[in-house]
């Protein structure tokens, strides 16, 4: 259906400050007021998101329902929203999760006002930050979005909650200024080039830089991004973060954030500075590797599950960043696809240890034991996300990992096998862990009278597992729709700029063609 | 074609799914959706068995699974001799194990009943799926799923410690046989383009012989750890805590099977690879020799059988590995009836015993159970070889393939594992059936079981003595009708003498095989009924070896010591510990605790007294003069 | 060198050490009034060194007359006790203070060299040449010195005055 | 020597507005017995009367009283900047001074007075002017600092601003003295023309060490933690804005149009700036006073503006003087904010006092937290905007090592912005805080915070002016 | 006839023992008399350059330096009385309720 220029994106990035501003009249005492009112925004928020899927013309690496408005002129900033293969599923998983988990945080109780204006405020500029094309603009919702999960962790998180967050805040900071620095040298760059002030995406991909710098611009980009994925070493904030964040806040973190940092790459970091690329293909491929089996083995041994299954998400997104670098079709396209089953698989065992966090308010491993008996339908769901999240056939996770190990393989083989180790090591630690708190007979006298989910978990629970079964039977739909734009990617990371002519629906233009020839 | 094949797929899964999704519904009820569900597939695929008796094959797809660029990977199926062959073994033998289990589990609670129905009924969806897929990824999947279903089903009463270990120890291990036949896949894409059959079939010999080596090894490496070969057999013996039907259905008959299956389909590859043939059928034979050594002394039924299916699975490969393919599957075949009727017969004196599993307390059931003693002794009968049943002609065949074909040593090992295959099973007969009973009470409590069970043990009796003279029919007998799909891949004539009964030389075979035999059954006779060589004696004399027989060589603590501990150790004293909390939030705390220092030193610098400003100050203007002066 | 200069010399060593006096003296009062000479010795020094005998009445007028009066009553109000300078005569904080000085002496004098010309007009000027200028080209300033005196005398009130 | 004519008074029209007001203010203070709440509002119209001349006047119109003040459009607008600040001080001051029972129109008039000495300081062309305006700024400062006399901090921070403030300007007058020796005046015109030798660089560094004592810079901000800690919060957050915005505003037209900075400055500012960044960022680490905390910032952020001073090219100009403006809005709410959160005698100005305010006073505190984050250069305010600004006009004149120092800096400074936001939201609250926001208070932060963000969404109305205004 | 560079000297000389006294003395009003000694110190290099030049500039200087040495006497001893009121003396070192 066309959609005629209704603009979408910027109805579905600012619809949630409508919420805001609902709540904040609310009065503070009667809280189930404002909860269902920040349930019913998150819905209708999912339901604007749909069109988009079923709107999104195949085929062409062009951006989709673009918006440009001017914003800053005398800098040449404009409002620039737009989306493509890549980020179309992360938008969807994005209001699809966050409704999942304002559902599953009917138990937070102190101060719900401000918890559901920071949570609505954190979807705003999350959808922000996958939309925007223009650099400025990227970096403003990049660095606003720390500020609501800062104070989702720090006010409603665990009892080490504040070093958590203010180690969350300062870290991404510290990257993303360094990010800063690498922009404004192209903002300049570009106003050298052609005279004009500009920082849309597809104006700066067109600049010629000289290689002594490429390399420090795409450290400072790429450090921004790692931290943010995590990559191996700039991954100590995220356990923390996780163990102490509320459910809700976890599953967001998880779900999307994660996924910022590898969009970074994919966006921005990537396509600038191809020869960097090359240079450094090897170093970040050992990282990611590094990343998968160091994350797994440590997951291994943790005892509380929140840990393990933050360490699980260092190995799984170590292999995104495995499929993002070995730079064929088949291993993006499973890096991409592993990132929403990530976000999906991921999101579905943060939201269920909350549940039963919120029941027994601990989360290591041998307080639990054969709760299965006393919960089956929570051990059902718990095991389905496992099998999701290790890679089991049939499920989401296999579809991914697969594809992103085979194209791996094609290119850098050692790496894939090594990463490949991940299956097994997934198996162990999360089966280990599944029996440690659901076989064995009831220990704990307080296991016994655990209740089983009620109507509104089984509902999260049962609308998490549906994609986890959409995805692992039927991937065609999200393939065939990333297809055009992740090799449009491939082709920018290769060094071909004519590419960005398609990427902008115009003709590509025979200078650009010519010249690019000259330069290979 | 296509439909009547989806049927033989979906009805198991639409069975599982019904059972699964409403099972606080189904509770008593669950056979009767369950059974069916098995049942009518079996038939189907006795239709579907009949066609492709006639010549007629089919490969196509129901609909594309994953398509990235020139990855297409189908939801297909193939159906010809080898997968007819086996969707026939499965399908049939589940059905009677499902209605057997109806018996075995009716005293489990009404939500358990029917979870265990619905996981059984998943296994047969994935096994079906496994056989029938038309490409190695689809295979992959079945394989998976069976893994999980085995997962599963282990870990049923999961109360029990050791089931859920057990469970869970199965799993992990055929993971890390996927992991290889993972890395197969990869490089069959990466030098091949595709993973549907005929793709890579029709284009293997492009594949240089190193390369073929490394893919069949790799599919090998898969196949041992899914039917618990040398290195990754140790899932298999623990497999046993789950329910009996289970181990029978999947432990002996189908799940185990699949590796066979598995190198049996990509004959085309192995045949490119003589080395990794050696490597399949030596390593099948060293399990043979290994598995058959630890049941000779093994004082539990089910332990016992689930190392003769190991040893017997190491036949097979020895089968498949000297490149006598329709031998290896002849005696998969024959394998499944047999192995399944006696593990049902166990589950059925484990019933009546009330779960007691030990030998040295049993003693002279036959005459309380009359109907499980019998087919209990019909099933060793035909595992031991003894000429009208059919162990015998499936396991000869493979001896004499393999004697054939050069492999004298591996012959050699193979008769020697058929005497002592001979010798353990006759010994749990006598101990289990026969002489005076050595636990009062476990002697009055027995009983012979309602006919839900006895019924289909009769059945497979029948089965697995006629099943044998399938070899005599017409055309080369079932390995004839096998040998139409391997002969047309590789028209190489070297195995021309098989089958039937050629001059001398294979008389000779068959004659040693079945003395090989009888003398088992009657060293077995004499030490455990006439105690002349007295068992206790002898253990006396030989304990060192009798207690490393006993502890299964201490291959579990081996790997325990080798793999799992060091790795638990390492990733949680110096990856965790040392590496993430000391060295790296070591340097991220460091930086802050550092900043901070520097801060506090620096703020020590107001020290609120002027003239220490004005001293500052007067610093501060000499530094900014001597900038100016010098520069 | 003659007479004139050497007697300028001499005239500049007694406006110094009456500097080092009023930082010497103990006693705070002793301090004023060696200020008090100071300001005066300057004042003779404008006279009669610098040609600028209108700027000397202004400065005894002003600056003794005014400035230091207001201080020296500001003294006698709070009855200050001498203040025992002996224990900072060897302390560290006068050794660093010293060498700051000394430094910051060296530096500027080191720029003494760049310093040509001498003070050879015997023009004097007086008070006319001075008005001229003031109130046409620092009209402005001038009239800002009324707010600012305006400003402190505000302040002072808001500050000092016993009853508010 | 032309005198002073007619249109020369029409140009000065808002100071001598100011002027009026104040006098006016004086006397009504003197007679009326009874402390009437109008004092501030007369003070508050007078400042929108000057701001109405402002307007009317706002334009190139040259040299004026004999080429000692040069009234262009940065002339102007900086008045409008001094002017917002002044109604903003004297408009909430008034909810301080009464619960502190200090509320006398001296405080009133002795803003205006400053006020109206900013104004000159901003388009003073002669040293001799800007230095004269700059003590009537200081001496009505000196005395706001110890306004509140009956409570010990105040009155030593007067007295510590008095001495170091005179001690430091007795060094501009030698510096001025050296000028007038070199370059033959003290009119920037001359020096600019004369040619530069090291006497004349020496002079003119010593004259600047007022500048850089006023813009609380490294080695010479000893000052400025305790004054700022101990001046009552209207005082501070007047002190803090004002006073620095006019000597930002004299040096983009002391040193980068007239003399230019290339040669003669890069090399003190680049050290003061690094100096100042690190001692500020640094001492605020473990800082555990609110004010004395913002005291340290303000040192960082005179670090930050040396960045863009630094750059010396035009879009440094526009960086320096938006700098200046945005630096204003952010600290004036944020005191406006600390001098109700504070309670009487200025009790609870302790972090761990202030824990848990978010509880009572959720929107005090997440309007605090907005002046925060924008100190903080959280992008979505004008904090953000000026930064990224400074910091790209210095990369574009190529100090590309100032720039990461800066950039990492403020990464570190973001810490103990958030430490305060941390004890304001994520603490329990100790003892409750019983505080009451008077209206005036209330309007003005709310005021102030719809201008940060505005202008941090969209910079374009403010920057465009602030461009405009600048040759 | 008398160099300037001699009076520069002088008057840095003055100029010196002033910031030597500010920088020694704990007497808050010594300080302040000190830096009225550095003033006018500075005052005479000023003449002695309006000499120099045989301008008159010089001397308005100094006329506007002595107006702000009497505003800010004024001011300053407004606040020392205060700090004397509320201290009971006028040594620098009772200052110290704020540090670090």
């Amino acid at each position: 259906m066309e959609m005629g220029n209704f603009p979408i994106l910027s109805v579905l990035t600012f619809f949630p400050l409508v919420g805001v501003a609902i709540i904040a009249f609310i009065n503070r005492e009667n809280v189930n007021v404002i909860r269902w009112t920040a349930f019913v925004i998150s819905v209708i928020e999912f339901i604007i998101s749909i069109p988009l899927y079923f709107a999104f013309k195949l085929g062409t690496p062009q951006f989709q329902f673009v918006e440009k408005l001017p914003w800053i002129k005398s800098w040449g900033a404009y409002y620039y929203m737009g989306i493509d293969g890549i980020t179309l599923f992360l938008v969807l998983l994005t209001t699809f999760l966050t409704m999942l988990s304002i559902l599953a945080s009917w138990s937070i109780n102190k101060r719900v006002k401000e918890y559901m204006i920071s949570f609505l405020f954190l979807e705003t500029t999350m959808i922000g930050v996958f939309c925007a094309l223009d650099l400025l603009l990227f970096y403003l919702f990049w660095e606003v979005m720390l500020i609501p999960m800062f104070l989702l962790i720090g006010v409603w998180g665990g009892p080490r909650r504040v070093y958590a967050a203010i180690k969350f805040f300062l870290y991404t900071m510290v990257g993303s200024v360094l990010m800063l620095g690498a922009i404004i040298y192209l903002y300049w760059m570009h106003y050298k080039a052609t005279g004009t002030l500009s920082f849309e995406l597809m104006e700066l991909l067109k600049l010629k830089l000289d290689p002594r710098v490429v390399p420090f611009l795409f450290l400072a980009f790429a450090l921004a991004f790692a931290i943010k994925v995590p990559m191996w070493p700039f991954h100590t904030w995220l356990p923390d973060a996780h163990v102490e964040a509320p459910t809700a806040g976890s599953v967001i973190l998880a779900g999307i954030l994660l996924k910022m940092g590898t969009y970074g790459f994919m966006r921005f970091c990537m396509p600038f500075f191809p020869a960097a690329v090359q240079k450094f293909a090897i170093l970040f491929l050992a990282l990611a590797v590094i990343g998968i089996i160091y994350g797994a083995l440590v997951a291994l041994v943790q005892e509380d599950i929140k840990k393990l299954v933050a360490y699980s998400s260092v190995s799984h997104l170590g292999t995104c960043m495995l499929g993002l670098f070995a730079l064929n079709l088949q291993s993006v396209s499973g890096g991409l696809l592993q990132m929403i089953n990530h976000g999906i698989s991921t999101g579905a065992l943060f939201l269920l240890v909350g549940m039963i966090y919120d029941r027994r308010h601990t989360r290591l491993i041998k307080e639990y034991g054969g709760i299965a008996k006393v919960m089956p339908i929570y051990a059902t769901f718990f095991m389905i996300a496992v099998f999701s999240s290790c890679g089991l056939p049939g499920l989401n996770g296999f579809v991914g990992e697969f594809l992103t190990l085979l194209g791996a393989f094609k290119t850098y083989p050692l790496f894939a096998v090594l990463g490949a180790t991940a299956t097994v090591l997934s198996a162990a630690y999360l089966l280990w862990m599944y029996k440690r708190v659901f076989f064995h007979e009831i220990t704990n006298p307080e296991n016994m009278k655990l209740k089983d989910l009620n109507l509104r978990e089984f509902i999260i629970m049962v609308l998490i597992v549906i994609p986890m079964f959409w995805i692992g039977l039927y991937p065609k739909p999200f393939l065939e729709r990333m297809q055009p734009s992740v090799e449009a990617f491939i082709k920018l990371a290769k060094g071909e700029k004519s590419v960005v002519y398609q990427m902008e629906g115009r003709k590509v233009n025979l200078a650009s063609l010519i010249s690019e020839k000259l330069e290979r | 074609m296509l439909k009547l094949i989806l049927a033989v797929i979906l009805i198991p899964l639409a069975g599982a799914m019904i059972n699964g999704l409403f099972c606080w519904k189904t509770k008593r009820k669950a056979h009767l959706i369950a059974v069916p569900a098995i049942a009518i597939p079996a038939v189907i695929s006795l239709v579907l068995f009949w066609k492709v008796a006639h010549g007629q094959r089919f490969d196509g797809t129901f609909y594309w699974w994953i398509s990235v660029g020139n990855f297409r990977i189908p939801i297909g199926f193939l159906l010809d001799e080898l997968s007819a062959v086996m969707i026939v073994t499965v399908t049939f033998v589940a059905t009677w194990i499902h209605i057997y289990s109806i018996g075995y589990m009716d005293h489990e609670t009404d939500r358990g009943y029917a979870k265990y129905f619905c996981y059984l009924n998943f296994f047969v969806f994935f096994m079906l799926t496994l056989v029938l897929a038309n490409n190695y990824l689809l295979m992959f999947v079945g394989w998976e799923g069976v893994g999980l279903c085995s997962y599963l089903l282990i870990g049923y009463w999961y109360e029990k410690a050791s089931a859920a270990n057990a469970g869970m120890k199965a799993f992990i291990t055929n993971r890390v046989g996927d992991f290889g036949f993972m890395i197969a896949l990869f490089l069959l894409y990466k030098h091949l383009g595709s993973l549907i059959y005929h793709d890579v079939f029709a284009s293997a010999h492009e594949l240089t012989l190193p390369l073929a080596t490394l893919i069949t090894l790799l599919l090998f490496m898969g196949a041992t750890g899914k039917s618990a070969q040398i290195p990754l057999y140790v899932w298999l013996p623990d497999a046993m805590e789950g329910p009996t039907p289970v181990s029978s259905l999947i432990h002996a008959a189908t799940m185990v099977t699949a590796g066979v299956y598995m190198v049996a389909r990509s004959h085309v590859l192995y045949n490119l690879a003589p080395f990794s043939m050696e490597v399949v059928a030596s390593i099948g034979a060293a399990t043979a020799m290994f598995a058959a050594s630890m049941a000779l002394v093994n004082n539990d039924l089910k332990r016992v059988l689930a190392y003769s299916t190991v040893s017997q699975l190491g036949y097979m490969f020895v089968g498949v590995g000297v490149g006598a393919y329709a031998a290896g599957v002849f005696h998969l075949f024959t394998h499944a009836f047999f192995k399944g009727l006696m593990f049902l017969c166990a589950g059925s004196v484990m019933h009546a015993l009330h779960g007691e599993l030990d030998m040295q307390k049993m003693g002279g059931l036959y005459n309380k159970m009359k109907i499980t003693a019998i087919t209990f002794i019909i099933g060793a009968l035909a595992i031991s070889g003894v000429p009208p049943l059919a162990g015998f002609w499936s396991k000869d065949s493979i001896l004499h393939h393999a004697f054939v074909s050069g492999h004298k040593i591996i012959w050699f090992v193979g008769t020697v594992t058929a005497a002592m295959t001979a010798f353990y099973m006759f010994r749990l007969i006598f101990l289990t059936f026969f002489g005076e009973p050595r636990d009062k009470h476990i002697y009055e409590i027995a009983h012979e079981n309602p006919p839900v069970m006895t019924i289909p043990l009769m059945v497979l009796a029948f089965f697995s003595a006629t099943v044998g003279l399938l070899a005599l029919l017409p055309g080369g007998g079932f390995e004839g009708f096998l040998n139409r799909l391997f002969e047309a891949a590789h028209h190489g004539a070297e195995h021309a003498a098989h089958g039937g009964h050629e001059a001398g030389g294979a008389a000779v075979l068959i004659l040693i095989s079945v003395l090989v035999a009888f003398m088992g059954i009657g060293l077995a006779y004499a030490m455990y009924m006439k105690h002349t060589p007295d068992p206790k004696k002898l253990t006396e004399r030989f304990r060192p070896i009798y207690t490393l027989l006993y502890n299964r060589y201490y291959v579990d603590e081996l790997y325990f010591a080798l793999f799992i501990n060091p790795t638990v150790g390492i990733s949680r004293h110096v990856l965790w510990k040392i590496v993430d909390v000391l060295i790296i939030d070591g340097i991220v705390n460091g930086v802050a605790r550092l900043c901070s220092l520097v801060g506090n030193l620096i703020r020590k610098i107001h020290t609120g007294f002027i003239p220490d400003y004005a001293w500052a100050i007067l610093v501060g203007i000499i530094i900014v003069c001597g900038l100016k002066i010098i520069f | 060198m003659g007479i004139y200069e050497l007697s300028f010399i001499a005239f500049g060593l007694i406006v110094f050490l009456s500097g080092v006096g009023v930082v010497a003296l103990k006693n705070p009062v002793h301090s004023a009034l060696a200020l008090l000479a100071n300001l005066t010795l300057t004042a003779v020094l404008y006279l009669s060194y610098l040609s600028a005998p209108f700027l000397g009445v202004v400065q005894i007028i002003v600056y003794v007359g005014a400035i230091l009066v207001f201080i020296l009553f500001v003294i006698m109000l709070m009855n200050v006790r001498k203040e025992d300078i002996t224990e900072t005569l060897l302390s560290p904080r006068l050794l660093f203070g010293l060498g700051a000085v000394v430094v910051f002496v060296a530096q500027i004098l080191a720029l003494n060299i760049f310093v040509s010309g001498s003070a050879q007009g015997a023009k004097y000027i007086h008070a006319k040449d001075i008005a001229d200028l003031l109130f046409t080209k620092y009209v402005l300033p001038f009239e800002l010195v009324s707010v600012l005196i305006f400003a402190a005398a505000c302040g002072a009130i808001a500050l000092a005055k016993k009853r508010m | 020597m032309v005198l002073a004519s007619t249109k020369d008074i029409y140009l000065i029209l808002p100071e001598i507005a100011l002027l009026v007001t104040a006098a006016v203010v004086v006397i009504v203070d003197a007679y009326s017995r009874k402390r009437g709440s109008f004092l501030n509002i007369l003070s508050s119209i007078g400042v929108i009367v000057a701001a109405y001349l402002n307007f009317k006047l706002y334009g190139d119109h040259g040299y004026a009283f004999g080429s000692i003040i040069y009234r262009d459009k940065l002339a102007y607008f900086a008045n409008y900047v001094f002017l917002f600040c002044a109604f903003i001080t004297c408009f909430y001051a008034r909810d301080y001074l009464l619960r502190e029972n200090r509320d006398y129109g001296e405080f009133y008039a002795l803003v205006l007075f400053a006020t109206l000495s900013m104004m000159f300081v901003a388009s003073s062309a002669s040293l001799l002017m800007f230095f004269l305006s700059l003590e009537v700024v200081s001496v009505c400062l000196y005395a706001l600092a110890g306004f509140v006399r009956d409570r010990d901090l105040c009155v030593e921070s007067a007295l510590k601003y008095l001495l170091v403030g005179a001690f430091s300007a007795a060094f501009s007058v030698l510096g001025m003295a050296m000028v007038y020796y070199a370059a033959g005046s003290l009119d920037i015109s001359a020096i600019s023309r004369a040619d530069i030798t090291p006497f004349l660089a020496v002079g003119l560094v010593l004259f600047a060490v007022s500048i850089f004592f006023k813009l609380s810079a490294a080695p010479f901000h000893f000052w400025a933690p305790d004054v700022y800690q101990g001046a009552p919060a209207p005082v501070t957050g007047f002190m803090m804005t004002a006073a620095k915005a006019a000597i930002f505003f004299f040096v983009v037209r002391f040193f980068m149009m007239a003399l230019g900075v290339k040669e003669l400055w890069l090399s003190v500012l680049i050290f003061v700036s690094v100096v100042s960044m690190v001692i500020g960022n640094f001492s605020a680490i473990r800082q555990m006073d609110v004010k004395r905390l913002l005291a340290y910032s303000s040192i960082a952020h005179a670090g930050y503006a040396m960045v863009a001073i630094a750059s010396g090219t035009k879009y440094g100009e526009v960086a320096t003087v938006f700098y200046a403006v945005a630096y204003c809005l952010m600290n004036l709410g944020a005191f406006a904010v600390i001098s109700v959160l504070a309670g009487k005698d200025e009790r609870y100005v302790n972090l761990e006092d202030l824990q848990g305010v978010a509880v009572e006073h959720p929107v005090l505190a997440a309007a605090l937290g907005v002046f925060l984050f924008s100190l903080a250069g959280m992008p979505g305010t004008i904090g953000f905007i000026s930064k990224f600004y400074a910091f790209a006009a210095a990369f574009k004149a190529g100090l590309y090592g100032l720039v990461l120092f800066a950039l990492i800096n403020s990464a570190i400074a973001a810490y103990y912005y958030l430490k305060v936001v941390y004890y304001m939201f994520m603490r329990e609250p100790k003892k409750s805080i019983n505080v009451q926001v008077g209206v005036a208070t209330g309007i003005a932060v709310l005021l102030l915070v719809a201008v940060v963000i505005q202008s941090g969404i969209t910079p374009d109305y403010l920057f465009n002016f602030a461009r405009m205004s600048l040759p | 006839m008398i160099p300037v560079s001699w009076i520069f000297a002088l008057s840095v000389l003055v100029f010196a023992t002033g910031a030597l006294g500010v920088l020694i003395r704990k007497n808050a009003i010594v300080m302040f008399l000190c830096i009225e000694l550095m003033l006018n110190g500075a005052n005479i290099f000023f003449v002695g350059v309006s000499k120099m030049r045989g301008a008159a500039e010089g001397h308005i200087f100094v006329l506007f330096m002595m107006a702000i040495a009497a505003a800010e006497a004024a001011i300053g001893m407004a606040i020392i009385t205060a700090f004397y009121r509320r201290k009971g003396g006028v040594e620098v070192d009772r200052a110290d309720l704020m540090k670090w």
